[in-house]
Order: C-alpha cells, then sequence, then structure tokens
C-alpha cells in the first residue's frame, strides 16, 4: 500500500506550486489550500488539466472587515480521486479584483455575478459582470459584507406594522400561559 | 370584324404600347391597363356566344381560332388576374431594376395565354404555349433576386422538356390524321401502344407546366424569385394552362372512349390512364401541403401551396366525370382569386418590410387592415370553410371522388386540405397576428393599386361561397359544349341546393345560417351593460410576472410546426429535388470526366482520331 | 314564416340551450368522477354554471385587438352552425341537417377552431400561439383515421347523409356500425381520444406545461363563451360520434345517455394515462389507428 | 415611524360592489386562484387541495394565469423582486379580485424582520382582503381564511379590489419607496385596472 490518493495530490500541488501558503487536511477526503490571489488562476487551470478536477462545485466568499480582506473560496471535485479541494485566497477589500474562470466552466459566471452583486468583488473578464441578478434597484453597499447593517436598512426602507394597541407581546403572553392550555 | 380580331387587335395594342412608352410609366401602365380592361368587357360581353362561324377565324387550315364559352372563360380568368397583377405592379414594380421590361414581357405572356386559349388547332396551341413560357421566363429575369438566373433557367429547362414532349405528340398525331385541328382527332388509326405513348406524352407536357409530382421542382424557384405581383399572375392564371391543355386535349380532342381504349378497370369505372393522374394529383396535394407546412419562407409556402392545389385540379380531370370536371373548373376560379390576392398582399409585405421570412414578420395588423382582411378571406377560402367560396370545390371534388369509388384517394385529399388548414393559420398568424417587430412600427399600408387588387378577388370569394351555382351553371355548359356527356351522374343544381347521389349542401342557407347566428350572437354578446371592454397594449400579457420590453421577441414563429417536421424527419429527406440534385451532380462529375479526354496535347488528339478511323473502317468492312 | 319552419326554429333553440346545460352537466359529472378516481369529493354539480355566471359578472374585459373581441362571437357562430347540421333523432329533431351532409359537418366544425385560433394569434401571447400550433399538428395526425373511419362509413352506406346513415343501423346492437364494422369502430374510437382533447393528448392547453394554452389571455366574458362553447361543441361531437357509430337515437333521452356513456371512455383513458409529448401523439394516430382504418377501408370497398 | 393614514373608499363604491343576488352568489361559489407560489407557503396549497382537503369541493380551482383568476395568495414571504412581479400579475387580473395574505411574514415580516429585501406589510403594496396568520399555517387555517373569505364576498366586504382602484396612487407613491425601477418611465404598456 503506498500513499493514499491525498496524500499523494498534497505532495505532488506542493512540488508545484512553490508559493502554495499552506495546505492541509480539512476532514476526510478533503483538503485546503491557501494561495496568493496572483497563483489562483492558474492553479485552477492545472487542476482541471492535469489533475483530473474537473467539477467546479461553486465559488464563495467570505468577509474579514478587520484583516481588510475578502476571502474568495474556490471548492473543486475530482471523482476519479474522490477528492475535494477548496482553494483559498485573500484579496484586498478596497480594491476586491480577480481573474475570472468563464472559459474554464461557463457556469463560474453565475456564481461570479452574485459574488459581484453580494460582495462588490470584481471579476475581470466576465462579460456579464455588472448584470443584475437577484437584487433588483439595489442602491446601497452590497449587502453580504459584514459592515452592512441589515435591520439599519429595513428600518429605513420598510416600514413595520404598528404595535398592539393593549402593547401585549404576544410570545411572552404564550409561554406564560402554555401549560395551562396544555392542561386543558 | 369579328370578336376574336377585335381582342387580338386590342390586346396587340396594349403590347406595343408597353414597346413604345416603356420609359413613361404613367402612359405604358396606363396604355396597358386600358387594353387589358377593354379586351376584358369585350369577352364578357360576348361571353355567352358560342356558335356560328362568324366567331371563328381560321388560315390557310394552319391556325384555327374559336370564340367560344370554354376558351372564354379561362380568358376571362387570364385577362382579370393580369389586370389585377399589372395594376398591383405599378407601386410594386416602381422604380425597381427591370421595371421596364416587365410589362413587355408580361403583355407578352399575356398574349400567348390568350393565343393559346383561343386556338382550336395543335400548332397555333403550340405557338402560344411558347410564346408564354419565353415571356414568364423573361419576367422571372427582371426581377431583383440574386438567384434569379439559376431558378429561371431551371424553368426553362423543363419547361423545355415539356415543350418538346407536347411538340412530339402533336406531330404523331399530324403523321397519322393529316391535320392539326383538335376536331379532326380520329383515334381509329392509332394501335392502343401508341395511344398510350401519346396519352402519356401529351400529360408529360402539361404536367411540366401544372407542377405536378414529380415535374414541380422548378415550380418554388421560379414562383418565388419572380417579381411577385407576376408570381400572382404565374400561379393564379398561367399554371391552369396546364389544366387547360389537358382539358381540350384529352377530352377535347382525344375523347374518353379513346382514353378508355388504352385500358379500362371495371371496378372503378374509369381508365388506368386516368387513374395514375388521379393518383398523382392526390400525392401532389398531399405532398405539397406537407412541404408547404414545413417551409420557413412565405414565397415557397405560398409555391409549395400553388402545386399542391394544382393537384386537386389535376384530380378532377383525372376522374373525367361531369362532377369532377366542374370541380376542376370551380377550383380553376377560387384558386385563382385566393392566390391572387395572397401573392399580391405578400407582395405588398415584401415591398413595404423588404423581409421574406415568417419568422422576421408579424403583428401587421394595424398598419395593413386592408391586407389582413384580403388575407383573412383567402385563407378561410383556402381552407376550404364554409361558407366561403373555397367549400364548394371540396364539396364537389370529393362528392365526384367518392362517386367513382376512390375512397383511399379521398382521404388522403381529405388531409390534404386539413393540412392546408395548417399552413394557411401560419399565413395569418406569423405576418398579421402576434407582437409586431420594432422596425415595423411604422410600415405604412400596402400602396392604394395593390388594396383594389387584393380586395377584389376576396369579393369574388365572398360572393362565390353564397352564390356558387351561379358558377356550376356555367360551367355545366363548358362541360356540355366539348362533348362530354357519357355521364349521366352528375351534380344537380336546383336554385342553391347541390345534390347528387352521395349527399347534399346548400350553400346559400348554410351561409345565411351563418351570418345570422353571427348577428345573433354578437347582439347577445353586448348585452351586457355594466361590462366595459378595455382595449391593451401589446406587451401587456401573460409572461409568468415578468416585465417585457419591445425587444424581448415574443413571437412564436420559427419552425412552427416543429413537431411535424421532428416526427417525419426520417422520411422528409427523400425528395425529387434532392434526387434531382443529386443526378445533376452525378452528371456534373461524368461531365467532368469526360473532358479529360481533351488534355490539349496535338498527339492525344491524333490518336483519338486514328482510333475512331480504325473503328469505323472496321464496321464498315466487316 | 310556416308553422313548420317556426316549430323546427324553436325546436332548434332549444337544442342549443339543452347543449349547452347538458355539455356542463356532463362536464361537472367527469369532474366527480375523476375526483372520486382520486379519492377526492370533487366540485359540487352546479359548478360549471357557478364558473361561467362568475366569469359573466366579472367588471373588466380586456382586449389586444379587434379579432380577439370577436373571436369568441365567431366561435359560437361555427359552433351553433355545426349543433344545425347534426340530427339528434326523428322529425323536428334532426333539426336543419338537410342542408348539409357529413362532409359539410366536418369543415364547419373547423370554422370555430378557426376563429379560436385567431382570437389566440391577436392576443398575441407566445404561450397561446404555442397552444395553437400544437392544437393544429394533433388535428393534422387524429383527422387521418377520423377521415378513414367517416368515409369507410359513407363507402358501406352509399351515402354521405347522416340520416341515412342512422337509419341503415336500425334493428338492435349487432346493427350499429361500431360493432358491425369494428375496424371502423375501432379507428373511430381512437381518433376520438384525439378529438376530444382530453388527457393524453391534451398538450395544446397542456395545463402548468404551457401555461394554459389557447386560452392564456382570455379572461372574463371570453372565457365564458370560450367554455360556453367547449361545452357545445363537446355535446355536437359526441351527438355526431353516437349518430355514425352507435345507432342514432329515437328520442332525446337516449341520445343523452349514449352520449354520457361515450363520455365516460376518453375519460377513463384519460384517468390511466400521462400526457404524450407532442411527437408521439401526432405519430400515435398516424401509426396504428391509421392501420386500422385502412384495414376498415379496404374491407369497406372489396 | 411616521404614522400611515391607510387608503379608505370613496362613496361611489357601492356602485362598483353592486353585484345582484345571482352573481354575488357565483362569485362567491367560484374562486380560481393564481397558482403562483411567491415563498415556502406555496408547499401547503399541495394537501389543501389533494384528496385529503380537497378544495375543489368549494369550488376553488388553480388557474395557470392571472386573467382567469380571481384570487392571489401570497404564500409567505416577499422579497422585493418577488413583489414586482405579484404586483404586475395583481394588475393582469380581471376585477373583482381578492387577495390573501399567507404567514407572518405578509403581515409584519415575520422571521425576515430584519431582512434587507423582505417587505414587512403587504397591504401597503396591494390590498389584502383577508390574511391567515401561522408560520406556516396548516391547510386547515388555509381553508377556514378561504371560508372567511367567501362570507366577506357574501357581504360586499371584499373592496381590496375598488380600494386599489381609488387609491391607486397612494399604493403606486409605497410601491415606487422600494421599487426604484418604477420611478423612471420604463414602466410598461398601462395596464387594466
Amino acid at each position: 500500500m503506498g500513499f493514499s490518493k491525498l496524500t499523494e495530490t498534497k505532495v505532488l500541488l506542493k512540488q508545484y506550486f512553490k508559493d502554495i501558503i499552506s495546505i492541509e487536511e480539512g476532514g476526510e477526503q478533503r483538503l485546503i489550500i491557501d494561495l496568493q490571489s496572483k497563483d489562483i488562476t492558474s492553479m485552477i487551470n492545472h487542476l482541471k488539466d492535469f489533475m483530473d478536477f474537473k467539477h467546479l462545485s461553486m465559488i464563495s466568499c467570505v468577509d474579514w472587515p478587520e484583516e481588510n480582506k475578502f476571502e474568495i473560496v474556490y471548492i473543486l471535485t475530482s471523482y476519479s480521486k474522490n477528492i475535494v479541494l477548496m482553494l483559498k485566497t485573500k484579496i484586498d477589500r478596497k480594491n476586491p479584483k480577480l481573474q475570472s474562470i468563464m472559459s474554464l466552466w461557463p457556469q463560474a459566471v453565475t456564481y461570479e455575478i452574485e459574488l459581484n452583486e453580494m460582495f462588490g468583488v470584481f471579476f475581470e473578464g466576465n462579460d456579464r459582470m455588472g448584470e443584475e441578478f437577484i437584487l433588483e434597484d439595489w442602491d446601497d453597499i452590497p449587502p453580504m459584507r459584514r459592515d452592512f447593517d441589515s435591520l439599519e436598512y429595513a428600518n429605513k426602507n420598510f416600514k413595520f406594522r404598528d404595535e398592539r394597541k393593549d402593547k401585549k407581546i404576544i410570545r411572552e403572553f404564550i409561554s406564560e400561559h402554555y401549560d395551562e392550555w396544555r392542561k386543558k | 370584324m369579328n370578336v376574336l380580331r377585335t381582342i387580338a387587335l386590342i390586346l396587340s395594342l396594349g403590347f406595343l404600347s408597353s414597346i413604345l412608352f416603356y420609359k413613361i410609366r404613367e402612359l405604358r401602365n396606363l396604355s396597358i391597363i386600358a387594353s387589358l380592361s377593354v379586351a376584358l368587357g369585350f369577352v364578357i360581353k360576348f361571353f355567352g356566344i358560342y356558335t356560328g362561324i362568324k366567331r371563328a377565324f381560321s388560315y390557310k387550315d394552319l391556325f384555327y381560332f374559336k370564340f367560344d364559352a370554354f376558351s372564354n372563360f379561362f380568358v376571362v380568368l387570364i385577362l382579370g388576374v393580369g389586370l389585377l397583377a399589372i395594376l398591383a405592379s405599378w407601386n410594386y414594380m416602381k422604380e425597381k431594376k427591370g421595371e421596364t421590361f416587365f410589362y413587355v414581357f408580361f403583355m407578352l405572356t399575356i398574349l400567348g395565354m390568350v393565343g393559346l386559349v383561343y386556338s382550336r388547332d395543335m400548332l397555333s396551341f403550340f405557338i402560344g404555349w411558347e410564346v408564354m413560357t419565353m415571356g414568364s421566363f423573361l419576367v422571372i429575369l427582371q426581377s431583383n433576386e440574386k438567384d434569379r438566373f439559376k431558378f429561371a433557367l431551371r424553368y426553362f429547362i423543363i419547361s423545355l422538356i415539356g415543350a418538346y414532349s407536347l411538340l412530339w405528340s402533336m406531330f404523331i398525331i399530324y403523321n397519322k390524321v393529316h391535320s392539326f385541328k383538335f376536331s379532326a382527332f380520329n383515334s381509329s388509326v392509332f394501335t392502343k401502344g401508341e395511344l398510350t405513348t401519346l396519352l402519356i406524352t401529351i400529360s408529360i407536357g402539361f404536367l411540366i407546366k401544372a407542377a405536378i409530382m414529380p415535374f414541380h421542382t422548378w415550380a418554388s424557384g421560379a414562383y418565388s424569385r419572380s417579381p411577385l405581383t407576376f408570381t400572382a399572375f404565374f400561379s393564379g392564371a398561367m399554371s391552369k394552362m396546364g389544366i387547360y391543355g389537358l382539358f381540350i386535349f384529352l377530352y377535347g380532342s382525344i375523347g374518353l372512349s379513346a382514353i378508355y381504349k388504352t385500358g379500362y378497370n371495371e371496378f372503378f369505372q374509369t381508365s388506368y390512364f386516368q387513374y395514375t393522374l388521379v393518383w398523382l394529383g392526390v400525392i401532389t396535394a398531399f405532398l405539397g401541403t406537407l412541404r408547404a407546412i414545413l417551409s420557413e419562407d412565405i414565397r415557397v409556402m405560398l409555391a409549395y401551396s400553388s402545386v399542391g392545389q394544382l393537384g386537386y385540379m389535376l384530380i378532377g380531370i383525372g376522374l373525367g366525370s361531369t362532377l369532377g370536371l366542374t370541380a376542376t373548373l370551380f377550383h380553376v376560379v377560387t384558386h385563382g382569386l385566393f392566390k391572387t390576392s395572397l401573392f399580391i398582399v405578400v407582395a405588398a409585405i415584401i415591398h413595404r418590410t423588404g423581409k421574406t421570412k415568417f419568422h422576421e414578420l408579424g403583428g401587421l395588423i394595424n398598419n395593413m387592415p386592408i391586407a389582413f382582411i384580403a388575407t383573412l378571406i383567402s385563407i378561410i377560402t383556402l381552407a376550404g370553410i364554409p361558407p366561403l367560396g373555397g367549400f364548394a370545390t371540396k364539396w364537389l371534388l370529393y362528392e365526384a371522388m367518392i362517386e367513382k369509388r376512390m375512397f383511399f384517394a379521398t382521404a388522403i385529399t381529405m388531409l390534404a386540405s386539413i393540412g392546408a388548414f395548417l399552413y394557411a393559420y401560419r399565413l395569418i398568424q406569423n405576418l398579421f397576428l402576434g407582437q409586431r417587430k420594432l422596425e415595423h412600427d411604422d410600415v405604412k399600408p400596402a400602396p392604394l393599386t395593390m388594396q383594389i387588387a387584393m380586395l377584389i378577388p376576396a369579393l369574388g370569394m365572398v360572393f362565390l361561397g353564397f352564390f356558387p351555382n351561379l358558377l356550376i351553371k356555367y360551367t355545366n355548359l363548358f362541360i356540355e359544349l366539348i362533348n362530354i356527356d357519357f355521364f349521366k351522374l352528375g351534380v344537380k343544381v336546383t336554385d342553391t341546393a347541390f345534390t347528387n347521389s352521395y349527399g347534399y349542401w346548400n350553400a346559400f342557407y348554410l351561409g345565411s345560417a351563418v351570418v345570422i347566428i353571427f348577428i345573433v350572437s354578437t347582439i347577445y354578446y353586448n348585452l351586457q351593460r355594466r361590462a366595459k371592454i378595455y382595449k391593451i397594449g401589446q406587451l401587456d400579457i401573460y409572461t409568468a410576472g415578468e416585465y417585457v420590453t419591445r425587444e424581448t421577441p415574443l413571437n412564436y414563429s420559427f419552425n412552427f410546426y416543429g413537431f411535424i417536421f421532428d416526427s417525419l424527419k426520417p422520411a422528409i429527406k427523400y425528395s425529387v429535388t434532392n434526387f434531382i440534385t443529386r443526378i445533376s451532380k452525378e452528371f456534373i462529375a461524368l461531365s467532368d470526366f469526360v473532358r479529360r479526354i481533351y488534355t490539349g496535347n496535338g498527339q492525344h488528339y491524333a490518336i483519338f482520331t486514328m482510333i475512331f478511323t480504325i473503328i469505323t473502317l472496321i464496321y464498315f468492312l466487316s | 314564416m310556416s308553422t313548420d319552419s317556426m316549430y323546427r326554429l324553436l325546436v332548434t333553440i332549444a337544442v342549443i340551450l339543452g347543449s349547452i346545460i347538458y355539455g356542463f352537466f356532463i362536464n361537472s359529472l367527469a369532474r366527480r368522477i375523476t375526483a372520486r378516481v382520486q379519492n377526492r369529493m370533487g366540485p359540487p354539480l352546479k359548478q360549471p354554471f357557478i364558473d361561467v355566471i362568475k366569469l359573466y359578472s366579472k367588471r373588466t374585459f380586456v382586449t389586444h385587438g379587434i379579432m380577439q373581441t370577436l373571436g369568441p362571437i365567431l366561435m359560437l357562430t361555427g359552433i351553433i352552425s355545426t349543433l344545425i347540421l347534426i340530427p339528434y333523432g326523428k322529425g323536428y329533431l334532426t333539426l336543419y341537417s338537410s342542408n348539409g351532409d357529413l362532409i359539410t359537418i366536418l369543415y364547419i366544425m373547423t370554422f370555430g377552431q378557426l376563429a379560436m385560433a385567431l382570437a389566440v394569434g391577436q392576443a398575441g401571447n407566445p404561450y397561446g400561439t404555442i397552444g395553437v400550433a400544437r392544437g393544429l399538428t394533433r388535428m393534422f395526425g387524429y383527422e387521418l383515421p377520423l377521415i378513414l373511419a367517416l368515409i369507410s362509413l359513407i363507402a358501406l352506406n352509399h351515402s354521405a347523409d347522416v340520416n341515412v346513415i342512422i337509419a341503415n343501423q336500425h334493428g338492435g346492437i349487432a346493427n350499429w356500425n361500431a360493432f358491425r364494422h369494428p375496424f371502423v369502430g375501432i379507428t373511430a374510437l381512437l381518433a376520438m381520444l384525439g378529438m376530444m382533447s382530453y388527457q393524453p393528448f391534451d398538450n395544446a392547453s397542456a395545463p402548468a406545461e404551457v401555461a394554459s394554452g389557447p386560452i392564456t389571455e382570455f379572461g372574463g366574458k371570453f372565457m365564458a363563451i370560450m367554455m360556453t362553447t367547449n361545452a357545445m361543441f363537446v355535446v355536437a361531437k359526441l351527438a355526431l360520434l353516437v349518430d355514425l357509430f352507435f345507432g342514432g337515437a329515437s328520442n332525446i333521452f337516449i341520445l343523452a345517455l349514449k352520449i354520457f356513456l361515450l363520455y365516460l371512455y376518453p375519460l377513463f383513458v384519460g384517468l390511466v394515462f400521462p400526457r404524450f409529448a407532442m411527437e408521439d401523439t401526432f405519430l400515435f394516430f398516424w401509426k396504428w389507428p391509421t392501420l386500422i382504418g385502412f384495414i376498415g377501408l379496404a374491407i369497406a370497398i372489396f | 415611524m411616521d404614522d400611515l393614514k391607510r387608503p379608505t373608499l370613496d362613496s361611489d363604491f357601492t356602485c362598483d360592489m353592486a353585484f345582484n343576488k345571482i352573481t354575488k352568489w357565483a362569485q362567491k361559489n367560484s374562486l380560481w386562484l393564481l397558482a403562483y407560489g411567491t415563498g415556502c407557503g406555496a408547499i401547503e396549497l399541495s394537501p389543501t387541495m389533494t384528496s385529503r382537503y380537497d378544495w375543489s369541493r368549494l369550488g376553488i380551482r388553480g388557474s395557470a394565469t392571472p386573467r382567469q383568476a380571481d384570487l392571489l395568495l401570497i404564500t409567505g414571504y416577499l422579497s422585493t423582486k418577488t413583489l414586482k412581479r405579484v404586483i404586475r400579475s395583481y394588475e393582469q387580473m380581471q376585477d373583482p379580485k381578492y387577495v390573501i395574505g399567507f404567514g407572518s411574514c405578509t403581515i409584519n415580516g415575520g422571521m425576515y424582520y430584519d431582512s434587507y429585501n423582505t417587505i414587512k406589510q403587504l397591504d401597503l403594496y396591494i390590498p389584502v382582503d383577508v390574511y391567515i396568520n401561522g408560520c406556516m399555517p396548516r391547510p386547515e387555517a388555509v381553508l377556514s381564511g378561504l371560508a372567511y373569505l367567501k362570507d366577506k364576498i357574501g357581504d360586499k366586504k371584499a373592496d381590496g379590489w375598488i380600494k386599489y382602484k381609488q387609491n391607486f396612487e397612494w399604493y403606486r407613491e409605497n410601491q415606487k419607496k422600494i421599487l426604484k425601477s418604477f420611478n423612471g418611465d420604463n414602466m410598461p404598456d398601462k395596464y387594466n385596472w
């Protein structure tokens, strides 16, 4: 018995990409790789063409306002190796720009315009960038950023129904009387 | 001066003026229209007169013309449709390339056709026939289509084959009978084989002109690439010349008894030759309809529709009974009316928008209301829906076929007419209804002359729907005239009702009932007082809540009957056109191979000459 | 106006009204039967009447143009014209069937459908147009076996007169065309499945697939008239089939019973089979029903 | 939060509501509802219409297009994007028409009270005749809501459609506050209110 496929992939990737920040196992059949943003396109290219990661599961984003960074996460899957790969890279929060991988997977377009809408990350080379996807007529900062206050926005834009005239808080009223109702 | 000479003179004057004033539009058109309408008036005035030597014209026993009601029937059609087509061309051809010579050749075609219809001998018939073919070929070349040469040439070559076939049979007849006159034909001097050959060659000549399958390959190209107002005439009047020729040769000259001599089937009470004609007609009607359903180009669809409709007429000819021939003559009129109207409508649309495909058009009802009404009436007639004129043809034809016990053929013909409903709907839906294209917002209505030209046939169709008996009265007259009286069975026309041994139908009562019911329904419909009807815009349609704009394409018009296409895909790839295209390709390849003999080297030619000489010597010496 | 034509007119009006009521009645009965098959209660029997009254009492009617407004009227005209050409019994109940034979009836039936198609076209909804294209394709499919069956009948009876065909079936169930000529009967019954546009072949209106097909843009009064005409059309088609294949009827009650029993057949077929795809629908009719129809016609001729 | 002035009816509303007995009865007993699942509540409709609860016995039926529908069900939360489509569908329905707000989300935002794209009060944007509360309401609750609506129609109190017609500007103003694209002139053709 030689190395497991997971270890093998890990070693191969380490050999190929010297600039990898970290590579670790994130559970069963799962690798988490940290990269610099400049490497991300060539890494994905290599993974798809030579290492059989044919499936793009999703592209996601995490906001780190403390570090002033966005963390973009690409999740790739290889069916032959049975490995899920998470590629993470951090980009500047002030000027979030990244290369689009639309040429590799056409379905990446949807993820990218969604990230653009929800976080304001700009993907270069995506020809549908800036299109309205879920939010129509949005005029505030992208809503998934952590400095966006949803409640405040809702208070500003939506009118809430007035509270009950008898000022009764229904939830407390129910919990007070719950047991006595059950006995009935 | 007799009537024929006068008509000839009037039409020749029109032709001459089209040459003389070929640069001056108003003068030329007015003189042509004047000459055509005077000739038409003249024919109508003397319509009923068909006896008396004064009306005939002959020259040294070679050329013989006769002015009778049967010819007049077709001449009225030719001159009427020609007049409408020229009226429509006034605006349609205006400032188009080829406008000047268009009228010259058009008049030449009309002249040839009138000549052949009045002729009662084969020689003048053939001359008229060739003048017609030549004229129409030259007219096709006046259009603005890029690929007109290819299709015009195809039309010309196939017509030539038909003409030779016709000429050959005429000379065979002359050889035996020693006269070109139709009435001089005597079947007793022919053997059975000779008669069969004669019938086949004659019908090939005419079937090619009528574009019956499998001789239809020229039709879609020639119809769609001509200037479209001429196509109205081409399809509305000229294609009927094949039917006229069959009529006059088979029943006017050769005679039914001679046809029966070539082989008679007791069960179907008809000859094998006529039986074949009926089935050719049925196949043409069905396949022509199918091709029309599947076409994406308006002109091609109408061309295939014409092919299919000519099939119905051939069925009537093939049946050879009074009822069948009546059906054919009736369909000659109705098809002349609705096809003229439809082609002029399409000409107007193409003139105004420049688009020829279904999916490039739509929603023109508000721009061209008159064209819409004309199309609506035409397609109701085309589909044969009562109470308009088209149903009379269908009824007569089916009863005629059932009377002859051709039930399978009847079933397929009926299916073909249901198919006509399919493409007819597409004509009105994809051109006039639905969403209007953005660039067609300010399309102007059809030019006035075209509106007149498309409305007159529409009125005719409505009239025929309520009073088909008036036309039947005349057609019965002609059929008696050309000596077909062997059939006692036939349609009995009392005031407005049609009765034969199988069925009955009362056009006027039915039409009136429909009108009365319509009026009553309208009154009932508008009884509700409180309700208000709001007229809303084209964009306010159910789109599952989505907001659409004018740019959103919302017309379902491309590949409209894709289901049928998908279902019949394996069968559709076999077509006569493909077969002929393949043969022509093979022929080109063969010629290319033969061409290699001419290498350009003198010594090779010397060897060929020597080999040829030696073979000839051996042949003659041995 | 003579008393005779007066009576005929009155009977005609009664038949037209009766066909509306009876059409609605069997429609709601069918809905109830469907519900029982699915272990439900189903709507009350008066439900179609309530629906129509409600649709008439709507306050707004929207239209996209003249053809959409005229379409339902023309449709009503076409259906009534069809209705009056079909005999429903003897005497005055033959209505005006002496003004047209089977071929006339077959053609005038399409009048209403053309009117509907035009109205849908003017409404400009692509779903509606797709529905019409599907409906016409299905019609092109089922007409072949239907025509074969009808032509066989004409060949067998030497007449295209519906009254004569009814008269020839006189004398017991065994003389009914459907049983005396089984191939013809089977063809007609298979073609009828397409004609009734019930479940396996309901791809024209195709609920939830192309919105509601041709009627997508019609509401209020337009929809009410369409429901009414549909009810009348169902009765007309079934009465014609009963006349041609099931021995006609001596009185109106037997006719009603026969119509209802015949209506159950496409209903139960529809409950068993799911919807066909459009290509399958088209090819279905051109395969087996057509083959059986050709056999039936061959037997009829030779 | 400024105090809202709810729309009221003008005096001529009786003219619009003047149905006679038969039509009123018909409207009550024949409700075709627009099958447009706007939120999670749409899942509750399946049991309501199938054999267990079978709403067809009450004369209720689904209809595919708004042209034929009488009743619009807002099944649960309504995001601003969906609201735009709902308004269009509502305006395409023919008078008289009714709306049922379904679940607590349509009443006060429910569990989405702090969401940036879920509306908090449905009746600001389209008139609601009946609210059914619960998260989600069971089929029994739905049926009781429908029965309540029927009674309301019978008592000539289901007047939301007249309110919408008469206070159209007020509703449009509210809609424009959250649907910015309603402000421009890129609204499609006029509707049939």
